[in-house]
């Protein structure tokens, strides 16, 4: 019975070239993602470019002081007379480099130590998710507004760092349950009893069938951070040497009375509007991740 | 040949012994916490009194009044190594007793946590619920009707809400109702004028203060539930025995109920479990609405360096996450057979 | 050879709400595959043939007892040590779906134990791609189709094979098929059959075929012995034809009395066992473990636990104090019967099993 | 309805929609199950069972669709023109539906015993303690205690107890027409073979009429009296199973036949199908759905569908089976008229 | 909020509703002036012996409050104080000079300036005697200080058969012990700062007041006062109720104002935008008086390059104060007409002519580059460096709660980028914090209050006092260098042989005559060696609204800085 097997009709070759093909695929099947891609490619090129388009320092005008929308100012001025779009324009660099640098350590730290716990399980397993139940267990924001006042947090990335170590709880535990599950899966006992090293288990094995998981922690992650720092920025514990968002919340609502009066209100709904712009296009393409990191979805 | 099914006994036993290891894990989480907030609250750099002086110059009064004002206040600074406070604070915690705040020279930090709580309890709780049943409502509708327009509309406006920021919201909710078009207070909790008590005025007034910060939690968390109770119903769609169940013949109002309440129980949990962790997160609602809970009195004691009253908001903060944690888990226990009953045959 | 001996497992199940609870899953269990062999395991659900298979497969530790592969008792050695040994045997998983990462092509999956073994043996890069593709073939299918797919693009036959060339990459001595087939559609089942039959023939690999499907068990070899458990103990032993034909043991009477009988084709066995009662695990366990479900139980049963000892073949060993060779198998329809020979064929073939002589034990 | 009732399927044709459009997973059946038979419908995975079973209560679930035919029951009339309220009382107290065993089709946080009254009350049982009598009594019958039965939650029941509530569930509201979907798949053997009585028996005492689907054909063959053959979404052969069993004339049902080991003879006559079945995308869409892996290939098979011939109480679709010229009778429309 | 029940149930007078800028309302806080959260409300229902004026120059006048007169003999040696004789508590018990004698005894637990058991303190009150039931003398220690008379004035009466139990029998034989020398003195002062806690933390069930209003009710949002019956004035009083709102930011007192729910709000920033917005509610006006604070860049002079007085003047020269004012405080200040130290319009009283003589330090670029040539500072490619050739950055810190100098340090800023040298703002978390590392001397630039009058002492103490490093040790004035003990401004003790912080001190005691020269001394020395650059002064703008009341004080009134239930005792505000 070793009679070779032919296959009735052949179908397509999938190869590292055809991912890309493939997340095309996906992304066009629904044109809403597509409006999600756009958008945060939006961001992505405000973070990157941003303050490259506008002069530094920008340009203010006194005369102008809350200025009311117009065309030279979509969003109207601040309480400096400097453009409120050209301000959110380049305060996304921050805010975004700290979304990013928490969602590396978020990610990083909870997927090493949910892997790690759900793979040697027994002592190691227990003791780490002790840490993680505390760590999950602590208030955020309440612990950050502590250490608000202990720590500096003088550059986007000691920002990230600190919310990515008040949030890795989350992805940990279920990077654990994920692990749990996928361990007692034939592939994973198969390459145990094939002898092969633990590296190659978890990196080639585990982690590529956590990929959506974890890419929908990325972003979640980025938005959590982005979020969290604009609003420690809004209730004004942190020092804002930088423009960003958060500080022109701040400022709109607690200097220039937003809320009080219309003329600043421009100057608090740019802001706003970037953030509710970024939450959609991540609601947008959220569901994506699923179809680009499973090669059977991919295909289809 | 006659089986018998495993008798439905309910283990009590099992579920004390679950409580006390539950209890046993929370206190030793409380200790860890503690010790955690007090040795970070107590390197928080600056002078208590000495701003206390200086917000009393910059509010305009005099620096002769500014200075008696303040005087007094240095008898209220913690005393002695750090280790002694240390201990001290252990010792009068098991007490429950969490010290004197100084921002309130003289009132005890249980008292000031007592008076926050109550408003933190009420938007909190009238907040997640309408937001629960809200959100449980129509994401079974969006679970049932997946495919449908409405169905669609109901889940990106969930996970657009979900993803959208309290403080943005609360921020909009603000601009909305109290500039733009003007009908409801802008902060504090209750009018003065009224009596408390059981009165249509006071109570009105409670409400009308509340109708911000409730509807600001209400929206921001009804997102998070519509979606997980669309999944969870999606879940249970997919179960075999809700098919089973259609192929019965069983009424429309009896298969609803089925899904309903399968799908509502993993939510359960996570009511309880938010409940808990928006005592922490109600920071931002409380100072956009000036509504005086625990996350304002955090952040004010922050503000005043008030020690005492920091770590006892802190602590209380996080008793109440460790507490809702035990209340999820036993509350699974006792509404669902499986765990309630134990023993599969 | 690799053999075991008074292999004991005992899970601990953490129930989560009910408290811990022991499950007895093996309590001593003796075996033995010579080289190019085969056994086979058979046994109701959950009587522990699964475990034993992952612990000879080195996937499970066990509590006592010990494995010995080549005359190497691994028991002694430290887990490091053990390794090398416990590669050279190989488990083919039931669902050839989850044993194939979903994310992976076929390739990928072939060449990460191949590359380790070519490190092993010093062979150069391009040993590699030769031999996933010579396995392939090996197991019959073409390598050219297989190799760049993902494992969603093949049928569960394909899948199952590609299994067993993975399992082949490292040379293994023994192959653990546990329920390998049982995923399998009806009409390629009998081809992986076929395929571990002419492995073990062509490769000389032995085989350990764990099963619930007694009738594949003939299929993998003449020669195979074949083991009933019941409830981490083995209640029967012997040559498989032997057994299946002339069960002792009430307990692998009950077993194959359960078989459906494809009426038409076959006729009924005579003697068909029917257990009195259904398993219950939680009762306490002396005596014999089937005592309380068993038609022919004496006061010893409940007493004193039988050891495993054999009437006449000394192949042949049953755990029973009443062991009684009982015809339950169904009997081959040789002729058509038409539509008249209903439930009446019983009687027919009655003659032989009735002349089974009941012989006590010497043991 | 007292009586077993008969069933007359006619020219069912379901469809799945797929990526690649709609796709046919029945194509064509036609069947009629006679009153108070048990009929065995076996074929491979993915060959159509549950979904004709599933058509038998007009309850394809989306995305399949019942796209032509008819299901005509006795009492009932053309199941797939009933709707609504009409169609949900027809199931359950004429159609009863047994799910497999290892499947939940209890509702986890009820106990057996509301979920009957459940089911009583859907159905405008009035008296709630009738119904748990007769329960308790089928209950019984099946070798359970019946009080501990409906106190208990699903997962305080064993596989094998779970399935006898299913049928119990099925039967207690008297329905006579019963339909199995792999009631013991995932069973052990001792307790498929107690089930497999306990169906064989009820259905007797009952005067039921039963359908039942398996991929065993060793199940099949065990309790059945006529089967029915599906090969890619189309019926092959139908037939009283010994006579199935002993002459197959489907070279499928014969390739299927060859292909089980079996317990006694020469185990090497044993033989594998070549090929593989196919799935929805595979079916070929003209011709016979099983020329790709047939030993009797001919070229009419390449293009046009095997008609189904009757020889008395048999009938098969292959252009290569070779009947008695005057019992083949091309028929479709007017099999039983 | 909302006036839902305006009228019938509230009083012919109606609801008064104003915000007390000096505190925010705790609830839980004890009905006890002496407790600084306390739930008592300084001119309403807490009564001093006197209110202060807000005089230009002249701390020592005061309107009457519980005292109707008082007299004091030269020097401030003694102050006799003369009671109203129709004052009551509002429980019907009249006010008598035991109630100041206990009011007294209780502040000297507390410590303060002329109640300290500190022997050898300047102004310490000697000696407390009952002349007759509403008439107290209190006579003052050796070492005078002309702050004597206000701190008498200024104490606060509280009744004593409410608070009398507190103070321990024997009370006045410890206080006479603790001021002297030796053990026993050191262990009678133990006792009576011990005492310190239980006065503060005494909690009575309800309120006492002799003021024109008592306190009903108080919650964290509000506190609701009712008119005193028994006041001494009470024919005065219109409002029969009074709501002073609580508050945690200034936008709340805007959104109030808006919508048109105060009568009278205490002094806030407001940017423009929003103050158009107050101006448009009807009824609402602006009354804007004296405020004798100002807003500065203070500089850390022990840190480089602004140890150097050319950079500080290069500094002054850039900032344009007008437009920085614009910015951050349009409404509530008016830029400063040049650094002297002073408010300007303290300035022009206290310096006369003096003033023009002053740098008004216009903006003036070639200056400014003159004076950082001088300093040494080398300028590449356009921009300003350190004398090394290494970067120069002004890092500007601010609290950032104070929106009104984060904007000010961003028009600063912006403007100094504009001239070449780069500049940032860096704000802190909060105002303690701030000032911590204020003080711990972490900053190079920090924005600063000053200019707090109308004492003269008070006025130059802020530059040239503890925080420049000299420090009043029982009563012996030391300099300690920079860095130390909260000297973070870090200024030489003496220029050009003026040692700033011992004339500072001798404001304190001279005479009226002194002063003067003294304050024109300094306020040149101050602008010629700039330790601050000051910003603007800050205008006292408050808001009134006239649909409900009239007979609000005047624009520029002394009376402004006074809160409003001072107001209604001094016979403003009328129904409508
Ligand atoms: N990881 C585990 N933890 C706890 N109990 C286990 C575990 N694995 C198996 N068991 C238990 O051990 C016993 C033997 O299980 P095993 O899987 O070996 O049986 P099996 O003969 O393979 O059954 P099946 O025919 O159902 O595959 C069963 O009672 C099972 O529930
Ligand atoms: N929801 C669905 N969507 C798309 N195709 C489906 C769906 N359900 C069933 N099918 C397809 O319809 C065909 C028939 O399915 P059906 O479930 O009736 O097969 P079956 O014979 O019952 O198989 P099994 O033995 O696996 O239960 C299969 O090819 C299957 O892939
Ligand atoms: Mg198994
Ligand atoms: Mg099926």
């Amino acid at each position: 019975m070793t009679a070779i097997l032919t296959p009735p009709r052949p179908v397509k070759v999938s190869s590292r070239r055809d991912f890309w093909r493939g997340v095309r695929r996906v992304l066009r099947r629904k044109p809403s993602r597509i409006v999600g891609v756009v958008i945060l490619a939006l961001f992505a090129l405000m973070a990157v470019a941003g303050p490259m388009i506008y002069p530094s320092p920008l340009p203010r005008e006194n005369n102008a002081l809350y200025a009311a929308p117009s065309l030279a100012h979509p969003f109207g001025t601040d309480f400096e007379g400097t453009d409120v779009l050209a301000l959110v324009v380049t305060g996304a660099r921050y805010v975004i480099l700290t979304g990013l640098a928490t969602a590396v350590i978020t990610v990083a730290l909870g997927t090493a130590l949910g892997l790690i716990a759900g793979f040697h399980r027994g002592r190691w397993d227990t003791a780490l998710m002790r840490l993680t139940d505390l760590q999950l267990t602590i208030p955020g924001l309440p612990l950050l507004l502590v250490l608000t006042t202990l720590w500096k947090f003088d550059s986007p990335l000691e920002m990230g760092l600190v919310l990515g170590l008040l949030g890795w709880g989350g992805v940990a535990r279920a990077v654990r349950s994920q692990t749990l599950s996928l361990r007692e899966r034939g592939f994973i006992e198969a390459a145990r009893g094939l002898g092969l090293s633990t590296t190659h288990i978890i990196g080639r094995e585990l982690l590529p069938g956590m990929a959506p998981y974890i890419a929908m922690n990325v972003l979640i992650a980025v938005t959590g951070a982005i979020y969290a720092q604009v609003g420690l920025f809004f209730l004004g514990v942190l020092p804002f040497d930088s423009n960003n968002w958060g500080v022109m919340l701040n400022l709109a609502v607690f200097g220039g009375g937003a809320l009080t009066s219309t003329a600043a209100l421009p100057y608090l709904l740019a802001p706003l509007l970037a953030i509710l712009l970024l939450t959609l296009g991540i609601v947008l393409i959220v569901d994506a991740m699923d179809e680009i990191f499973n090669p059977r979805l991919r295909e289809e | 040949m006659k089986t018998h099914p495993a008798r439905g006994r309910p283990r009590a036993h099992a579920v004390t012994r679950r409580l006390t290891g539950h209890l046993a894990r929370g206190l030793a989480m409380i200790w860890v916490v503690t010790t955690i907030s007090f040795v970070i609250i107590r390197s928080i750099p600056g002078n208590p009194v000495q701003g206390q002086y200086e917000t009393l110059i910059e509010r305009g009064m005099s620096p002769d009044a500014a200075e008696r004002a303040t005087a007094a206040l240095y008898g209220f600074l913690p005393k002695g190594t750090l280790w002694e406070q240390y201990t001290q604070y252990l010792g009068a915690l098991i007490h429950l007793d969490l010290g004197q705040s100084l921002s309130t020279p003289g009132t005890e930090v249980t008292t000031l946590i007592g008076a926050a709580a109550k408003w933190t309890i009420l938007p909190v709780l009238g907040g997640t619920l309408l937001s629960f049943l809200l959100g449980v409502t129509l994401g079974v509708y969006a679970g049932i009707k997946r495919s449908g327009r409405l169905g669609d509309l109901l889940s990106i406006s969930g996970s657009l809400l979900h993803g959208v920021p309290q403080y943005v919201i609360g921020l909009l909710m603000l601009a909305i109702f109290t500039t733009l078009w003007p009908i409801l207070p802008a902060g504090g909790p209750v009018d003065v004028e009224f009596v408390p008590g059981f009165n249509g005025p006071y109570l009105a007034s409670l409400v009308q203060h509340a109708t911000l910060p409730v509807l600001t939690y209400a929206l921001a968390s009804y997102g998070g539930w519509v979606l997980a109770m669309k999944s969870s119903v999606a879940t249970v769609l997919g179960d075999d025995f809700i098919l089973a169940a259609e192929l019965r013949g069983l009424s429309r109002a009896v298969l609803f109920r089925y899904v309903a309440r399968n799908a509502i129980l993993p939510l359960f949990t996570i009511l309880a479990l938010s409940l808990g962790m928006l005592f922490g997160g109600a920071i931002f609602i409380e100072r956009i609405f000036n509504y005086p809970g625990l996350g304002l009195l955090l952040v004010n004691s922050i503000g005043a360096r008030d020690y005492a009253l920091m770590g006892g908001t802190f602590l209380v903060t996080t008793v109440a996450i460790i507490v809702a944690n035990i209340a999820a888990d036993l509350l699974y226990t006792v509404i669902d057979p499986r765990v309630r009953t134990g023993g599969t045959a | 050879m690799i053999s075991g001996t008074g292999i004991t497992k005992t899970y601990r199940r953490r129930g989560d709400h009910t408290g811990a609870q022991d499950v007895y899953a093996l309590r001593g269990v003796d075996f033995t595959v010579p080289k190019g062999g085969a056994v086979s395991f058979i046994g109701e659900s959950g009587c522990g043939k699964t475990t034993l298979g992952r612990i000879v497969a080195g996937l499970e530790t066990y509590d006592s007892g010990d494995v010995v592969i080549g005359g190497v008792p691994m028991t002694p050695l430290r887990p490091r040590k053990r390794e090398p040994y416990f590669r050279r045997i190989q488990l083919i998983h039931q669902d050839p779906y989850s044993a194939l990462n979903p994310n992976r092509t076929i390739e990928q999956t072939l060449r990460a134990p191949l590359a380790l073994r070519a490190r092993q043996m010093k062979r150069p890069g391009s040993w590699i791609g030769e031999r996933a593709e010579e396995l392939l073939s090996l197991v019959g299918i073409d390598p050219g189709y297989v190799l760049p797919r993902y494992p969603h693009q093949l049928s569960g036959g394909m899948r199952q094979r590609v299994v067993i060339a993975r399992a082949l990459t490292v040379d293994p001595e023994m192959l653990v098929a546990d329920e390998s087939v049982s995923m399998i559609d009806v009409s390629m089942r009998l081809s992986i059959l076929a395929l571990l039959k002419d492995l073990r023939e062509r490769l000389g690999v032995s085989l350990m075929f764990i099963t619930h499907d007694i009738a594949t068990a003939r299929y993998i070899g003449a020669d195979s012995e074949l083991y009933v458990l019941y409830r981490g103990l083995v209640a029967e032993r012997g040559p498989t034809e032997t057994v299946i034909s002339g069960p002792v043991h009430p307990y692998t009477q009950a077993l194959l009395s359960a078989i459906p009988v494809l009426h038409g084709l076959e006729l009924p066995g005579p003697d068909r066992v029917v257990p009195t009662e259904a398993l219950d695990e939680r009762r306490p366990d002396t005596g014999c473990l089937f005592a309380r479900r068993c038609p022919f139980r004496s006061d010893r049963c409940v007493e004193e636990r039988p050891e495993l000892a054999h009437c006449l073949d000394p192949t042949h060993e049953h755990a029973c104090f009443h062991p009684h060779r009982r015809q339950v198998i169904p009997v081959e329809r040789f002729t058509s019967g038409g539509p008249d020979a209903n439930g009446t064929a019983g009687t027919a073939v009655n003659g032989a099993a009735g002349a089974a002589a009941r012989v006590r034990t010497t043991a | 309805m007292t009586t077993a009732p008969g069933v007359r399927v006619r020219d069912l044709t379901v469809v799945y929609k797929t990526p690649l459009g709609e796709l046919p997973a029945l194509r064509g059946v036609g069947l009629a199950i006679e009153p108070g038979t048990i009929t065995g419908i076996v074929g491979e995975s993915g060959s159509g069972k549950s979904t004709l079973a599933l058509s038998l209560l007009n309850a394809v679930q989306p995305p399949g669709r019942i796209a032509e035919g008819s299901v005509e029951i006795d009492g009932l009339g053309d199941v797939l023109t009933l709707g609504g309220e009409a169609l949900r009382q027809a199931r359950g107290k004429h159609l009863g539906y047994v799910f497999q065993a290892a499947q939940n089709s209890l509702n986890p946080l009820k106990t057996v015993g509301k979920q009957l009254l459940d089911l009583g009350r859907s159905h405008g049982v009035r008296d709630g303690r009738v119904l748990v009598r007769d329960a308790m009594s089928l209950l019984e019958r099946m070798g359970l205690d019946g009080a501990r039965v409906l106190d208990s939650h699903q997962h305080q029941l064993s596989g094998g107890m779970r399935q006898r509530v299913g049928i119990m569930l099925a039967l207690v509201l008297n329905a006579h027409l019963v339909i199995l979907d792999e009631p013991t798949t995932a069973l052990d053997m001792i307790t498929q073979a107690t089930i497999l009585r306990i169906i064989r028996e009820v259905h007797e005492e009952r005067g039921l009429t039963t359908l039942m689907v398996t991929h065993d054909i060793g199940v099949a063959a065990e309790v059945t009296d006529r089967l029915a053959v599906m090969y890619g979404g189309r019926l092959v052969e139908h037939g009283p199973t010994k006579d199935v069993l002993g002459s197959p004339r489907h070279p499928y049902t014969r390739g299927l036949i060859q292909a089980i080991p079996r317990l006694s003879g020469d185990i090497a006559q044993a033989r594998a199908l070549p090929g593989r079945p196919p799935t929805l995308g595979t079916l070929p869409t003209a011709g016979c759905v099983f020329r790709e892996r047939c030993p009797l290939r001919m070229e009419v098979c390449e293009t046009d569908d095997p008609p189904t011939v009757a020889h008395g109480d048999r009938n098969a679709a292959c252009h290569a089976v070779e009947l008695p010229a005057s019992a083949i009778r091309v028929e479709r429309k007017e099999e039983f008229a | 909020a909302c006036g839902a029940t305006e009228g019938a149930a509230v009083g012919p007078g109606g609801i008064y509703t104003t915000i007390d800028g000096s505190k925010q309302i705790d609830a839980t806080a004890p009905i006890n002036p002496f407790n600084p959260q306390g739930s008592t409300f300084a001119g309403y229902d807490a009564m001093s012996l006197a209110w202060p004026k807000n005089d230009l120059m002249d701390a020592n006048q005061f309107y009457p409050g519980l005292a109707k007169s008082w007299t004091t003999t030269p020097g401030q040696g003694e102050v006799v104080v003369h009671l109203q004789p129709d004052a009551r508590w509002s429980d019907g018990k009249p006010v008598t000079s035991q109630d100041v004698q206990t009011s007294i005894g209780l502040a000297y637990t507390q410590g303060g300036s002329a109640y300290t058991v500190n022997a050898g303190a300047a102004g310490a009150a000697a000696d407390i005697t009952v002349v007759d039931a509403k008439t107290v003398k209190v006579t003052q220690g050796a070492i005078r200080s002309n702050a004597f008379l206000r701190n008498v004035l200024s104490t606060i009466v509280v009744p004593a058969h409410v608070y009398g139990h507190l103070l321990p029998a024997g009370f006045w034989s410890t206080l006479k012990a603790a001021r002297g020398t030796g053990a026993a003195a050191e262990r009678a002062k133990a006792v009576i700062t011990g005492l310190s806690q239980q006065v503060i933390t005494f909690s009575p069930a309800t309120d006492v007041s002799a003021g024109p209003f008592v306190l009903e009710r108080v919650n964290p949002g509000a506190a609701l006062l009712t008119k005193n019956p028994y006041f001494y004035d009470a024919a005065k009083i219109t409002p029969s109720k009074v709501k002073v709102l609580n508050y945690t930011g200034n936008e709340q007192i805007w959104n109030y104002l808006v919508s048109g729910k105060l009568d009278s709000a205490p002094f806030t920033a407001v940017p423009a935008a929003v103050m158009h917005r107050i101006e448009r509610t009807p009824g609402n006006e602006v009354r804007k008086g004296y405020s004798p604070v100002a807003a500065a860049m203070a500089f850390n002079q022990s840190h480089k390059p602004y140890d150097n007085v050319h950079v500080r003047r290069a500094l002054a020269y850039l900032i344009d104060r007008t437009q920085v004012t614009k910015i951050a405080s349009p409404e509530a200040g008016t830029a400063a007409v040049t650094t002297s130290g002073i408010h300007a319009s303290a300035a022009k009283a206290w310096l006369g002519d003096g003033l023009g003589a002053l740098d008004p330090y216009k903006v003036d670029p070639a200056k400014a580059e003159q004076e950082l040539r001088a300093a040494g500072m080398v300028k590449k490619a356009g921009v300003w460096a350190m004398p090394d050739g290494s970067p120069w950055q002004v890092r500007i810190n601010v609290p950032a709660s104070f929106s009104d100098w984060v904007a000010a340090a961003k028009a600063v800023t912006s403007q100094l980028t504009d001239h070449g040298i780069r500049a940032s703002v860096v704000t802190s978390a909060d105002y303690i914090l701030y000032l911590d590392e204020l003080a711990g001397g972490k900053y190079d630039v920090g924005f600063w209050l000053m200019g707090l009058g109308p004492s003269p002492y008070n006025i130059f103490q802020r530059l040239y006092g503890s925080a420049n490093g000299w420090q009043l040790l029982a009563g012996r004035l030391e300099h300690v260098p920079p860095g130390k003990q909260g000297n973070w401004m870090g200024g030489p003790e003496t220029v050009g042989g003026v040692n700033p912080g011992e004339l500072t001190n001798r404001l304190n005691l001279a005479t009226p005559d002194e002063q003067k020269r003294i304050v024109a001394t300094l306020a040149r020395f101050t602008n010629e060696q700039l330790p601050v650059i000051q910003i603007y002064d800050y205008v006292n703008t408050q808001f009134v609204n006239t649909t409900r009341y009239t007979g609000w004080p005047p624009p520029a009134s002394e009376v402004l800085r006074l809160p409003a239930g001072v107001w209604m005792q001094l016979g403003m505000i009328k129904k409508k």
